[in-house]
């Protein structure tokens, strides 16, 4: 069974998503550590390295993604998690963007996937199997 | 244990004098007493929230407020001012970022200085606080309706006064509400504490003559919340503002999704806080109520979006809310553009408009809908009160500690988090999980058996799955959720 | 004169031959009635009408169907793709051009050269009778859902043989409804007996096994219509069309703008046929009812006109209309854009589908409004009835020169013109001015109070400028009309 | 009290506009002779001719409206109507258009006074007023 780390990022307190993500991986055969909302990067990869993690699925809903999300991949290799899976999704920026340009900040910041406004979680599964299996 | 009592005054001047030290803009002239008492016995009649709440009432009709909020001061009242011509808006907000909602101003502070840097917002909302009073008077001053801080800070002293001292004259949140679905671990107590000094400042304006409104924050998470547990908490605040001398009171209700039971939720809490103010002893207040358009995921398809804006826009006239908050074409995306924002304003108003000399009739599907969340809000108001001692601070803080009271979907870990709403086959919410709710058996029944009924109809389980369901369903063009296989 | 009496086969057939040499396009094989009847039985069930129309109200869902149809055959089918596509059309239309209605096939010609010519469309609709079977068979097998034609065509008669060789399996119209309404001087007697030989070949088919649906155009001139007079022709039309053998009709009734009249309305509306026409005699008719989202002046601000159609799919869903005819945020400019239809539909389709599960809760205000509707048309048929000695075909010509049913604002000098509609304070559309109109003294009483009511409330006078006032009201974001001054 | 002649032009049957224009301009002092729905250049020229009109107000609601009014000023100046003013007003021309332009081809058919859509009667009483008196 592989071990995955949710949780929403920075000062965001939407709860439903993260609920639901939890609910929905562990039912499809994940070991899901959700640390919940208002978390820091440190939140999400204390976690991860003590669970040994295969992912990190981080949300953010209330726009300040880009902000809080800056870095996670640097702080991720110097806690010697180079290999983990980087996911982002929920409403990452502020306002309605273009997602081509946004997809490409957060691939350029060292996210492996990111996922637009109104992605499922279950739509993310296909891609969560291929990158670590289950 | 935090307790039921008007703060004497002694205790909120001592209070407020370490509030406005906590940053550089709470040292301000308009923030002496007498200095903001003046100000706003200067605020005329159109431009003083509580009174055109009055009138709006009186006459019957509904009003219209959108969300708005960025991080520069002039982008922000270019933004109002474009609400308010365009978007033809009653009433305007000022909707807090999301740093100074957690009280913090040092990040709020780089976030206008990033956002004037690179010339947009790079905010989630107006940090009013760091604008200070001479932001926020400016802001009044280039607005012609009443002005209110929308937010959801546990703690919103600071704010509180900067805000009143700068003219706006409606403030909204809650111990509660401004806790629960906003914070994690912040203590209830402490919350309630922070609103009561809030409330207290709104009384002791009232003590000098001047009316301002303050508005409980009804839709909680905005996810299924069954109308009791909204309306409940709703009616608690109303009485913890009413002790603090406040007069001017809007209850909220976020619309969940059924007419009949929408309608029937605005007119129990309309009747239950009036009822619940009196049996407390608070005499004279003036209730109104707010509806919530939708406040759950929306369909990202634009038309679609705005068929669920007009569709919530009808529910409300229909069910004689005094206002309206308004959502937009952009909600599943993203903060909306001003654009945006005025189209979901002229949309809601022009329906509003139309049914202004309506209302839904009287009927018994309606009556037994009333009665039977009034029923349940006076056997949540009936726990609360039981286990406080006769104290409703007590009583709500113990209540939410044994579930007694629970909101789902709530981040707050000071909630017991087991209940679980999903709608009936009319798509009227009910409780499918109770937890610990303050429920008798005949309630549970009421609920258990409505949604064995869609069970039965839909040919499914009775599961978390259903919740799930009714979770995705309106983003996804239905009300009443199903599971595709 | 006229009489309701079913048209001998032989009679039929003989018109038949003269109809298909009214235009080039009616010589076609697929117009011999083995070979129509051949190709109309290979219409899959949810390609056809009928049987869709069927389902829906089975299961008690409203669905949509938008208004479009321009002059270049492959444009035209483009356009229904997209409105298949984008707008998820549940039925699609073609909506037929000015001069083909007016049997100006040589105009329309001109029409749809000049259109290919400049790469546009200069006609104000679809000529199906210049693109004849093979055209309009294209039509048919590049979309997936059921095809009507709608018009205002006071002689239909080789339009409605070539749509039907061609697949559709719907047609809208009747001999009063596209008559009165879109005609200047055109007998009666004589619009009567082109729609007599219309339903023919719809009851032909049927005698062949083949069911197709036929829908009188309920809102008339789509301006203050009193329920009871749309309702009476409805009526009138379906017991006309049952008796030539048509056993699916769709009853229609465009918004009046008060919720609990438009809905009242359309109750009234499906019981009275049904009970209409088996008092008649005609007992296995299956009907369904259209609603028209709001027929009169739409107001100008696309924000504004997106509201009243959220709020309009509100009604048809809450009244449970089988069905419902979209407008779009265009309206009041000119024909739309594929993509403002499309968009119009979305928004449609989202209010019906969210409201699916919902309907109107019984009440007694809306069972007296019922009672009212029904009194009312009960009078109308049974002065119709009356001055026919029996003979609604009769009746209806004679009660038209009599004034005993007048259809306000209507261009055709066979209407009497003298009744004046105007909206009571609730916005319930009353008789202000009733000239012969077949109604009691009773009922009229019953108007006369609700308008003097009006009267006073808003101070003002009864007059003819309360009409007006009416007339422009929703098109400036209101119901009940005033005079500002 | 000066005549003015107005109607619906061509096939198009939209009475409502029609019946309002009737009633405010005769309150409002014009002799009013109205033609009604599905006039022709003819019909419209022959009434103003017979009625010594001051001004046609043609409306035309339904889209064909181009159509139907080529030609119109020449007629009248053949009929010997060249004084006499001609308004056009309705939905004129097919779909939502950009109303300088039509304003514009309207004008250069001989139009003394174009309007668009939702222009109400009322509003075009000042220019009546200046164009004809009363
Ligand atoms: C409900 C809601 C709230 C509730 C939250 C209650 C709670 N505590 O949970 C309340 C009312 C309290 C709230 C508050 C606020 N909100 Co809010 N909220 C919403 C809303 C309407 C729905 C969110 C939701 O629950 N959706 C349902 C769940 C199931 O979907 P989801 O969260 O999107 O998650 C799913 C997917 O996105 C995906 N997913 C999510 N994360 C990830 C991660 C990965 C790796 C993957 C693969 C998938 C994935 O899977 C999830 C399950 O399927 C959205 C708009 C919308 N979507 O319609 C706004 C929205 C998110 N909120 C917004 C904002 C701004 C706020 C506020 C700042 C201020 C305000 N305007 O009131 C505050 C923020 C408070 C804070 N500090 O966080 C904005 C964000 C703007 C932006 N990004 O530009 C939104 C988009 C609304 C808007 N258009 O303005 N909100
Ligand atoms: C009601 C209506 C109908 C009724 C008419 C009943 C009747 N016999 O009168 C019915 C349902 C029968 C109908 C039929 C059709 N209609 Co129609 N109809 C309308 C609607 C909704 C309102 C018109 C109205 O009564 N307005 C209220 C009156 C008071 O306003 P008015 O007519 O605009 O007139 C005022 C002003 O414009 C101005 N004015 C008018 N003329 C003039 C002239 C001058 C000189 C001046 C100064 C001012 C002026 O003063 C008037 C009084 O204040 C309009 C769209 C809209 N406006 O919302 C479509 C509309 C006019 N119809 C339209 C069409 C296409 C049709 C049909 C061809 C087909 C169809 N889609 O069903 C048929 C046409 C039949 C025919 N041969 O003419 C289109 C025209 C499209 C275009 N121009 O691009 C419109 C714009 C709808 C649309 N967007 O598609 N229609």
């Amino acid at each position: 069974m592989k071990t995955v780390v949710i949780g929403v990022i920075g000062a965001d307190v939407h709860a439903v998503g993260n609920k639901i993500i939890d609910y929905v991986l562990s039912k499809n055969g994940y070991n899901v550590v959700n640390i919940g909302v208002l978390s820091s990067q440190e939140d999400f990869i204390n976690a991860a390295i003590e669970t040994d993690a295969k992912a990190i699925l981080i949300s953010s809903l209330y726009g300040h993604g880009e902000l809080d999300c800056q870095y996670m991949k640097e702080q991720c290799d110097e806690a010697g998690l180079s290999d983990i899976k980087l996911y982002v999704g929920g409403n990452i920026v502020v306002g309605k963007q273009d997602f081509i340009q946004v997809e490409k900040r957060f691939k350029k910041m060292g996210f492996d996937r990111v996922y637009p406004p109104g992605v499922k979680i279950e739509q993310a599964l296909v891609d969560l199997k291929e990158d670590i299996g289950i | 244990m935090v307790k039921n009592e008007k703060m004497p005054l002694q205790d909120f001047l001592k209070i407020r004098e370490e509030i406005l030290q906590g940053w550089p803009t709470g040292e301000h002239p308009a923030l002496k007493l007498e200095e903001s008492v003046k100000r706003l016995k200067s605020v005329p009649p159109h431009k003083n929230f509580a009174l055109k709440l009055r009138k709006a009432k009186e006459e019957g009709i509904t009003l219209v407020q959108p969300r708005a909020g960025v991080a520069r001061l002039d982008e922000h009242i270019e933004l109002l001012q474009y609400l308010e011509k365009v978007g033809q808006a009653d009433f305007l907000p000022s909707t807090i970022d999301s740093y100074t909602r957690h009280n913090r101003y040092e990040n709020a502070e780089d976030g206008i200085k990033e956002s004037e840097k690179q010339g947009r917002s790079l905010l989630n909302g107006f940090p009013a606080v760091n604008h200070g009073v001479d932001g926020c008077t400016k802001v009044y001053e280039n607005v012609n309706v009443p002005l209110q801080a929308r937010h959801g800070t546990p703690d919103a002293r600071l704010l509180s006064e900067i805000i009143h001292a700068s003219m706006w004259t409606s403030n909204e949140g809650g111990g509660i509400s401004y806790n629960i679905p906003y914070a994690k671990i912040i203590s209830l107590e402490d919350t309630i504490r922070y609103w009561q000094y809030v409330d207290r400042l709104v009384g002791y304006y009232y003590e000098q003559g001047i009316e301002l409104n303050r508005e409980p924050y009804g839709p909680l998470t905005g996810t299924l919340v069954p109308p009791c547990i909204s309306n409940t908490v709703a009616i608690i605040e109303s009485i913890l503002a009413a002790e603090q001398g406040v007069k001017n009171i809007t209850v909220g209700y976020g619309q969940g999704g059924n007419l009949v039971q929408d309608i029937a939720a605005l007119r129990a809490l309309e009747e239950q806080t009036n009822h619940y103010l009196k049996l407390f002893g608070y005499e004279d207040v003036f209730i109104t109520t707010v509806f919530h358009q939708w406040m759950g995921g929306f369909p990202s398809n634009e038309s679609e979006a705005i068929g669920l804006i007009g569709y919530a826009s009808t529910v409300a006239a229909l069910g004689k809310a005094t206002k309206m908050i308004t959502k937009t074409t952009h909600e599943s995306q993203g903060i909306p553009t001003k654009e945006a924002n005025a189209k979901g304003l002229r949309t809601s108003k022009m329906v509003v408009n139309l049914l202004k000399d309506q209302k839904a009739p009287d009927s018994s599907e309606l009556q037994e809908e009333i009665d039977q969340i009034k029923k349940e809000v006076d056997s949540l108001i009936h726990a609360i009160v039981k286990i406080g001692k006769g104290d409703i601070a007590t009583g709500v803080v113990k209540a939410f500690k044994a579930g007694i009271i629970d909101i789902p979907f709530a981040p707050s870990e000071l909630n017991n988090g087991k209940i679980l709403p999903a709608r009936d086959i009319d798509g009227k919410i009910r409780i499918l999980e109770f937890g610990c709710l303050g429920f008798s058996d005949e309630l549970k029944d009421f609920h258990r058996e409505k949604l064995v009924q869609r069970a039965k109809i839909q040919k499914r389980e009775l599961s978390i799955q259903m919740t799930i369901d009714d979770i995705y369903a309106i983003s996804e063009g239905c009300l009443v959720g199903f599971t595709k296989d």
